[in-house]
């Protein structure tokens, strides 16, 4: 079970903390629908995070729920990939970020409604609508800034380029992921590559934009290492909690 | 005259008002400021909220926000479309919202520095929105009597939420409880103001009644917020920042002390201590959002232009 | 003594607030030069807060030292300036900033080298040329970008129209200072303003800049009320802190 | 000839060469190279502690902090002061930094996730800087053994603060000792990996020692670093994360194991987890300080033209 836990720790930080930028975003999107879309994946993924990391407390059998997991971890033991906790920089490379993302959270939680673990297999199972949601928003935004005026093909360009390094972590298998898949638990990660690989390189080819040649591989998130950006994500979001050992709220 | 008749007898009817009805030039103006005015609140009402998405202080409280703050994004964007039946677009509306030249309502110029700020907005501030919205459900102009039904809905949702976070810290540590307190505190008052100054220095009303746009006076509200609000603090264990705050048992009512109207007059007059804040903000999300709506507007011109061609071919 | 606390509480968290914003901007300056000259004033900034604070914990006697009060106090706990947590938007904002800060407390410590608290004298009297030394880089500065280009000029006028309505709450009398004035421990703001409105439109003059007409009155921050970008600074400045409790560094 | 003659017999006697006297062109050239990219070194290596100093966790260990890192801009200014009395001035070679034409040291493309970071970068990457720089203050060039002198001992002093900065946490609680470790783990390879390839792959340093500029081959410095860390690493009660290293009585040195060079050559070829980050955040600072540089030149140029004016009437 230790390696179930770290499994749904590494899918449940995942959703969390995209839901914790996305979140930022509110009230800065372009326009209010946006707010309003955005605020709905983040909403989405939330709710991802929370049975994920619920589960994850209940099998480590230490008294940890949801919000002793998302609030007095440090750091180094939260195991989302470094994708995730990238900054927005601009409203590119929000979907930038939800394209490469989501292109890879749909076909594995497909897999993953069959989980052996029965929580794991209900949050693939609500998921697989949600994040197909998630992608149909991000493509058709892709298409638009792909596809409508010079300054927006560049920076949906510049923020795939920026991007582009984060992307391999995703689909790292390792000894842990592979003996949870063999036990029918997990899914490999590296099985949905081929998918996310045909997904994405149609996206971009019907967007008039390059698949970036960057040969630089970012990993470590799986092992709890993350860039410098993401302390700063979590001073703010546990700031609060952690002002107040003991308290509910 | 025929047409201001037949607009006249709807309205005594209580009958609706819809866009593709005559109405006065004066009543289609009026409507257009107080609907533009409702919306632009819920887009800057956002903010003073938004605040605590990234710090809210559990899981559950997080999500219950966000989808606070997402509800309020829609209820903007109703308002919008209610106020675009009456023949303005909502660009022009953001555009004067954002120059300064429509208002929005003055509580959202007060910061929000701790997380039971969250509790009192949903308690006190959601809670005068109620009050001065349930009478906007029987307004005569249809669209936005409709967009108020739905809003009022979900307010009352929002308002229960914020008390359960006030009672919550309420009967939490002592630290929290005073969080709690010192945020009834500060917002108390400025929710009174909410309903606008006192009936006999609001020149407009009068002809709003009259249109059946506006039900009760400011006065009037203001009470039945107060009558609302006193038994409501008891059940959360706060007191409100009012010594004069006392039951009147010949009336009915709970009696209040004097309001500071002239606090009231230099928030509005935007020196208030968040009103450059919420204002740049919402200009700076315009601003930095204007490529992606080209974008948008150029990808959907072209691909009408292809759709076009390929009928054409 | 009560007094007495929430009197070098005020001073020093106005020192220990300056000194964190100005802090974040090291690796950012203009130039080199810039990064030096604004770590020296942060550090002379810190220096002159860690006294107060230790001396405030010690007169409360409630156990609590420099650290406590720094990393375990709530936002609102925190007695500074409003003017002196108010973001980096650019150079002429750090600028305008210091300005407005330092012809202020230039006036008061030279005026509390002979307060009755010795610990209070003896930071004065150390703190006395160090903010002539920040004056003197504030006023410099000013004077460079009033009278540099058209664009520094007019980055500096809104920096200084942005900021002024903080300048009024540095010089607000209140019973509590206007008693320990009486006793000779503390300064009346108010005695400063005319030192300050004499040096301060001295160079706005010589640089050429409008003094600003705004008539808002940005207050509260003595009382613990801060704008809302106070809570994220204190959420990064503590954070670490808060998550180790009753570690030593 | 007779100017190369005397270069020679100044260099041969452990004489300084200055900036007024006669050198090769080669020689010139491989100062700028290796001053440049020190001093880079000491302005890229700012931000991986200067992500710290908002966060550090006592109000003393912030102090120390501070100053250290303003210690590094300081040594980033005599460095580039040094290149500039060879005929290149510092604006020309901040632009090579940025265009990223010349190097800086590659462990400052590694992260700071914790703050026993600080220590680890105090402890051991100062470390290593200084057996590699000790030598430099003798360097045949004046002005560069002049600023190392005030370098190194600015440096010693950091690497004491950042052993103590271990030495606290390490005997802190467990998660501090634990902090500590992950650091040392994540830094002790990088840090030798400082001292460049191996002396069999490194074709220029034969040159730099005939001129003085080096004194000593890239794996004898290694080893003398591995020689001092080794006792310290034992003094923190902390482990160094190589199972081969063992004293080998024998050579009176300790034996390491082998080093990765593969790694080093993605992070020098610009794949380490932080080069982007790194220059990126450089090339901000000095874009949005353009305007400043021209306003303070600007003014310059006014006031000497008005001084000017002033003498001519």
């Amino acid at each position: 079970t230790a390696a179930t836990v770290q499994y749904l720790l590494r899918l449940g930080d995942d959703a969390l903390v995209l839901a914790q930028r996305l979140g930022a975003q509110l009230t800065r999107a372009p326009q209010l629908e946006e707010d309003v879309a955005l605020a709905n994946i983040a909403l989405d993924l939330l709710g991802q995070a929370r049975p994920l990391l619920a589960r994850a407390g209940e099998l480590e059998g230490r008294g940890r729920d949801e919000d002793a997991l998302a609030f007095l971890r440090e750091e180094r033991d939260f195991l989302n990939c470094q994708l995730v906790e990238q900054p927005d920089v601009d409203f590119a490379g929000t979907i930038a970020r939800q394209l490469l993302f989501s292109c890879y959270q749909l076909p594995l939680l497909q897999a993953l409604t069959t989980s052996a673990d029965e929580v794991l297999a209900g949050v693939a199972g609500k998921g697989v609508k949600e994040v197909a949601y998630h992608r149909d928003h991000a493509v058709q935004w892709t298409l638009r800034l792909g596809d409508g005026t010079e300054e927006s093909s560049r920076r949906m360009q510049a923020a795939l380029d920026r991007l582009w390094p984060f992307a391999a972590e995703l689909f790292e298998s390792d000894d842990l992921v592979r003996s949870l898949a063999v036990r029918g638990v997990a899914v490999d990660p590296a099985s949905v590559r081929p998918r996310w690989d045909a997904d994405v390189d149609a996206v971009l080819a019907e967007a008039g934009l390059a698949r970036p040649s960057s040969v630089r591989v970012a990993t470590g998130g799986r092992r709890g290492l993350h860039t410098e950006c993401f302390g700063y994500l979590l001073a703010e979001m546990q700031h609060l909690a952690r002002s107040h050992p003991g308290a509910t709220w | 005259a025929a047409l201001a008749e037949r607009f006249e007898r709807t309205v005594a009817a209580e009958e609706r008002i819809e866009p593709r009805d005559w109405m006065p030039e004066a009543y289609r103006k009026t409507l257009i400021r107080q609907i533009a005015q409702h919306a632009h609140s819920e887009i800057i009402g956002m903010q003073p909220e938004g605040n605590w998405i990234t710090r809210a202080p559990s899981l559950r409280r997080k999500a219950i926000l966000l989808a606070k703050v997402q509800d309020e994004a829609g209820h903007g964007l109703y308002l919008y479309s209610a106020a675009e039946t009456l023949g303005v677009d909502r660009a022009e509306l953001l555009d004067l919202l954002h120059a300064g030249r429509q208002k929005y309502s003055s509580i959202f110029n007060y910061p929000t520095p701790t997380w039971a700020d969250v509790g009192a907005i949903g308690w006190l501030v959601d809670g005068a929105a109620i009050v001065n919205q349930v009478p906007i459900t029987r307004c005569s102009y249809g669209p936005y009597a409709r967009a108020m039904v739905r809003i009022c809905k979900e307010e009352s949702f929002h308002q229960r939420q914020g008390f359960e976070i006030l009672h919550h810290l309420s009967s939490g540590t002592p630290e929290q409880h005073a969080m709690a307190q010192d945020a009834v505190d500060r917002w108390w008052w400025p929710s009174l103001m909410m309903f606008g100054p006192p009936d006999d220095a609001s020149p407009n009303s009068a002809r709003s009644m009259a249109w059946k746009i506006k039900r009760f006076s400011n006065d009037e509200l203001r009470q039945r917020f107060v009558d609302m609000a006193v038994p409501q603090a008891e059940a959360l264990g706060l007191t409100l920042p009012d010594p004069e705050l006392r039951w009147d048992a010949e009336s009915g009512h709970y009696r209040f002390g004097a309001i500071d109207w002239t606090e009231f007059h230099e928030v509005l007059r935007g020196n208030g201590p968040c009103n450059a804040l919420r204002v740049e903000h919402r200009v700076r999300a315009h601003e930095e959002g204007a490529w992606v709506r080209e974008a948008a507007d150029a990808y959907a011109a072209k691909h009408a232009a292809r759709a076009g061609a390929e009928v054409a071919a």
